[in-house]
């Protein structure tokens, strides 16, 4: 795969390495969760299958400790990175009380953390746009130096708001990244009729920005990428939209069946370039992954993945009448 | 007559009209090969081709807006939002546009369109997967809304929609889908917009309902009858504009009236229903005008617990049905 | 106490919440040099600069969801939507995003967002400068949606919207700007969002109303008043979520209840008034809930007759409470 | 002004003439509205002035007989080559029963006229652009020739709608012209608080369409931009996306005052390249136009005007009670 090597971009062994863990454990959460939908209990599971090596790049290379992250639902990758649990994720499965995005309220990939500046999400697409450009516009005005990273599908590309916000925050050289996930597909809906161009990348001219689009399948390539977008917002130098081309390995969600619009072939195909394995074979290439190893992280994360869950699902519902609360500020509000 | 599910009148009322209509076609997300993510367009792609079973860009202002379009030129467009909570970005081509080309244009431009959408709980769908939309737009003159809860009002009133010269949301309940059977006959009917329908006649408590909540409160009723308590139920099957006589001549029959919705409370449009009671009624009245909704907050939550306290159910109308009655 | 109109309290809100607070920034379309299109942001941009009085791109899904995102990270967005009509691009962010950020996080984030916005009818502004657009929003939990009468009420009631903990939507009735003056005090003072305010005190009629048709009320009752018919006049001032409480003592004090507002009448949010009336005083009616309120027709026309026609105003007020009074 | 000669776009002199004719027509027309709302005699004015080229020079390269309009409010050099009258414009200004876009319902500037396929507009900006797609959709469902055209500011080129219908038409190849007039504002905010990017034609290429700039003082280069826009749709090549530079001579509207926001300095030099007056220059130079023929032109274009508004001025409003009409089909309908 990678044909830069992770030194030049200034990563060390390490961190490639707990690069590769991350999406492993990504994976591995989202894997659990569709067995666990399978036998019936949790009601709903969307994936990031195919699109962890891009999550995990962009993770990398933003600072987890002060920027914000405004992440869409199949960004478990970044979540993860950004400080949320297995658990916390599982919690969210299962819809229990203790789920810290939501207390059960939203459906699994509703992401929102604060302590994390993981940024509360919601349904419909693209509405995290606008919000990301009020939180670099926020930073401008109190002169911080956060970086602020929204994510979106190619589809959700074709919702006014990405233009909105995009043209907004070019407007006002703003510190934020535009990071879109191009899957191939929304829902059934594929690249050549979503798009009027061949890349969402081609829209960032419209708005003064640069736009890229690199290898998602290469968790480096995301890394180089972001990076430099990133170090773009910190220098003032405004926000870049960055298009990850990837593949969603799996049905939209656990609603969907895929077999109505495209062949078991086309998926198998894309498989092949699954950056789990790809990357995985790099880092084994270059000595830092060996086989000893990778036994010993996949034992270690399947560990972690069934604590998470047997807690998870032993924890209890949010009571029937907590439903009725935070309409609106506890106390102290007026009403 | 055959018993059909809810959307398979709503595949049906399509597939009819586009075959006798070559200006009829369907426009949404899914709506094509996948045959829509609740199925309803199902076969329509196969057998009306691409050009009228179109797959858009994921963007409801311009599914809502090229709808509009092509209304306007002469065609007669029926847009799928995808779940009615994601008809917001689209509420601009809605009231500003659809709602007004005729009146703004004296009559002389027309938006013959119909705007499909699933609405309603229940369906572990969370706050953005189960909200009632139509109060948003229950006061917005130019626009006409349309919520069926029988197979039958589905397939009579959806034809009715898109032969309609004016712009119709017409709203299904996605619990109703595939729960909710019943007869259709095999002969073509239409039924006409505006038009209220008494689905049981009773003589102690008047309901007022629309779409599931319908359903909930025949089962109430059912259950009451045994207990020697009658129950009068109105489907309003039109919520926008409502159709008043029925309203007034429903109420006054039992002098007792319960409005029923999944909507939030505040500002439901069984407001409106009481308000017409308030204005109309008011001698004929022997018990205060009661509704029963969803609480006031934003959504149905998912967590199990809390979809099924919000939710309606034929416990919480059997309850208040009774409380009337003894009233 | 000095003597003021309704923008000039609009302003002087403004001026002061963002000298107390830093947070406090102004975005919208045309606020920055040229002070807003009425004038409401005159002087901010030269006092705060450029950065705190943010001229946007013609975007009002941008202007409310840029807000949002400020505030969501903590700071006090004031945005203007140029005319109320306007504000249909931004429905989604408002309803779906800020409505619900507080309810959805589980109380981890919060909206404190104000989105002021200049509504009515009166200034010869045709369909799209003259829409009332609060029944929109009002059934939305989450929101608070403030329509105030007076200056002072204004000035109290911005400055407690900007520093809400949770988003408002506060609309001015843009006849008023100029029109409507009123005392305000020097000190500083804030009012409670969601209380309503009895304007009148009477005993044969009550009237409730807000906005600008509450002054034709005053009018209305002031000439009744000759007559021998006393007026009893209840301004909501916060028209969502209503204060229960004051309608039902309101409309109990009198028996007899008119409730008027400029915006359309089928789905306007005085259908919710008559409900808690119909459910809570129905034994204490003297006679039927009234509601005065614009024709069904999408909006009011530019042509001075048919704008007459359409507009609410002390004449049709007044007569309609002689009527009441006569029942 | 022109460099290019009005022969080698295969136009005549008396088109020429033609077009110069509307523009003026257009300015003049403009001009009394003007008169007539600083004497209290209508209510309302936004403005042509300084577009009328780009306007009538589009126009121009249109098929007035079949081609479908989307006007915006300034369009008065538009609508008047798509045949609405001066006296129906004066009707429109006075809000008059007989005025044809509304019957006095809507202000001025609001066109809309089914028998010219001018297509009803509102006051929301950028509404219209998804409906030319609908209608350019229409025209290829039904396998007709004819062309649309939308035009708009370059303020609402920041609305959602612009980049939904712009992706919308890319996607379905779709015979539609996105016409943008840029006149450096929107109302008082100027470009560069309002475009992320120098020129709205950049944002072409992100929807897959060829996106041009052209100046909107000289007709003839408008011609030549429209013309090869609409034999593009009419060749099934789709879309495409033009600009005109040109500037705004009057504030916003009668109730506006632009001298908060901008210099008069800086309109006295806009003004220099009014093209009432390069035209002109241009088309006695090349010997169409003559002293006395200018004359002629100008006296001919004030009876038009003069007999316009008395005809208006006298005309009757519409009764109170037609308030009520229109709200839905006037029979047959189901209410
Ligand atoms: C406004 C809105 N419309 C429709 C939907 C339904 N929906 C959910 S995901 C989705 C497809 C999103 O595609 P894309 O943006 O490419 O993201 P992906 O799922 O491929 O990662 C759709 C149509 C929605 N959530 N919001
Ligand atoms: C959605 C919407 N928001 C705000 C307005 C108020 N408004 C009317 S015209 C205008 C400026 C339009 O600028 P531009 O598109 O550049 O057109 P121009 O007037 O310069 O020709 C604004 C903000 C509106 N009409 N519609
Ligand atoms: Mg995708
Ligand atoms: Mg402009």
């Amino acid at each position: 795969m990678a044909s830069a090597n992770y030194e030049t971009l200034g990563l060390s062994s390490d961190q490639v390495l707990s690069m590769y863990e991350s999406m492993l454990l990504a994976r591995k959460i989202d894997e659990r969760m569709w067995l666990l939908n399978r036998a019936g209990r949790i009601p709903f599971v969307v994936s990031c299958q195919g699109q962890e090596a891009a999550q995990v790049g962009a993770a990398m290379a933003l600072n987890t400790e002060e920027d914000y992250l405004l992440p869409y639902y199949r960004d478990v990758g970044l979540v993860l990175h950004f400080g949320m649990t297995a658990q916390e994720l599982m919690m969210q499965g299962f819809a229990r009380a203790d789920d810290p995005n939501s207390g059960g309220r939203q459906m699994p990939g509703h992401f929102g953390q604060k302590k994390n500046r993981i940024v509360t999400g919601s349904s419909p697409v693209t509405t995290q746009l606008p919000h990301a450009a009020g939180i670099a516009l926020a930073a401008k005005m109190e002169k911080k130096n956060f970086v602020t990273l929204v994510s979106f599908g190619e589809g959700s590309a074709s919702q006014g708001d990405f233009h909105e916000a995009a043209n907004f925050a070019g407007v006002h050289n703003l510190p934020v990244i535009f990071f879109c996930e191009n899957n191939k597909y929304a829902i059934s809906v594929p690249m050549e009729k979503q798009s009027g161009s061949e890349h969402i990348s081609e829209r960032a001219a419209g708005y003064g920005m640069p736009g890229v689009t690199v290898d998602g399948n290469n968790p480096l390539a995301v890394y180089e990428a972001v990076k430099k977008a990133a170090d773009r917002c910190r220098n003032g130098e405004g926000p870049t939209l960055i298009e990850t081309l990837s593949y969603r390995q799996t049905p939209h969600s656990s609603d969907d069946d895929d077999s109505s619009y495209r062949t078991k072939e086309e998926v198998e195909e894309a498989k092949q370039n699954d950056s789990i394995h790809t990357f995985s074979a790099y880092l084994r290439e270059c000595g830092v992954l060996t086989e000893t190893k990778e036994k010993e992280l996949q034992e270690k994360i399947k560990g972690i993945v069934d604590d998470a869950t047997e807690t998870a699902e032993s924890a209890p519902y949010a009571d029937p009448e907590t439903t009725l609360n935070y309409v609106y500020a506890p106390k102290g509000g007026d009403l | 007559m055959a018993v059909i599910n809810y959307i398979e009148a709503v595949n049906s009322a399509l597939r009819e009209e586009m075959a006798q209509d070559e200006k009829v076609f369907v426009l949404g997300e899914d709506v094509g090969a996948k045959g829509g993510v609740f199925r309803a367009t199902e076969g329509l792609y196969e057998e009306f081709g691409e050009s009228r079973v179109l797959d858009t860009p994921l963007a409801e202002s311009a599914i809502a807006g090229v709808g509009i379009g092509a209304a306007m030129y002469g065609m007669k467009p029926v847009a799928e939002m995808q779940f009615a909570d994601f008809i917001m970005p689209a509420v601009n081509q809605i009231i500003s546009e659809a709602a007004k080309i005729r009146y703004r244009s004296n009559n002389d431009w027309t938006c013959p369109m119909t705007i499909r959408a699933p609405y309603g709980g229940g369906v572990h769908g969370a706050l953005y997967h189960s909200q009632s939309v139509e109060s948003l737009f229950a006061h917005v003159p130019g626009l006409k809304i349309v919520m069926p809860s029988t197979p039958y009002d589905v397939k009579g009133l959806l034809k009715a929609a898109i032969r309609d010269e004016d712009p119709v949301l017409f709203f299904e309940h996605k619990r109703a889908y595939r729960l909710v059977k019943g007869e259709v006959p095999e002969e073509e009917y239409v039924l006409p917009i505006g038009k209220a329908d008494v689905k049981k006649e009773g003589t102690d408590v008047t309901v007022i309902s629309y779409g599931l909540c319908l359903h909930f409160a025949m089962q109430a009723a059912e259950r009451l009858e045994e207990e020697g308590i009658s129950t009068h139920i109105l489907d309003l099957r039109t919520v926008y504009p409502l159709d008043q006589e029925a309203v007034i001549q429903a109420a006054s029959k039992t002098g007792k009236v319960l409005l029923v919705t999944e909507d939030n409370k505040e500002g439901s449009l069984m407001g409106e229903a009481a308000a017409i009671i308030g204005e109309y009624c008011l001698f004929d009245l022997d018990a205060p005008i009661q509704r029963l909704a969803g609480p006031d907050t934003p959504a149905m939550p998912f967590a199990p617990t809390m979809e099924k306290y919000f939710m309606m159910n034929p416990e919480k109308i059997e309850k208040a049905i009774r409380d009337l009655a003894e009233f």
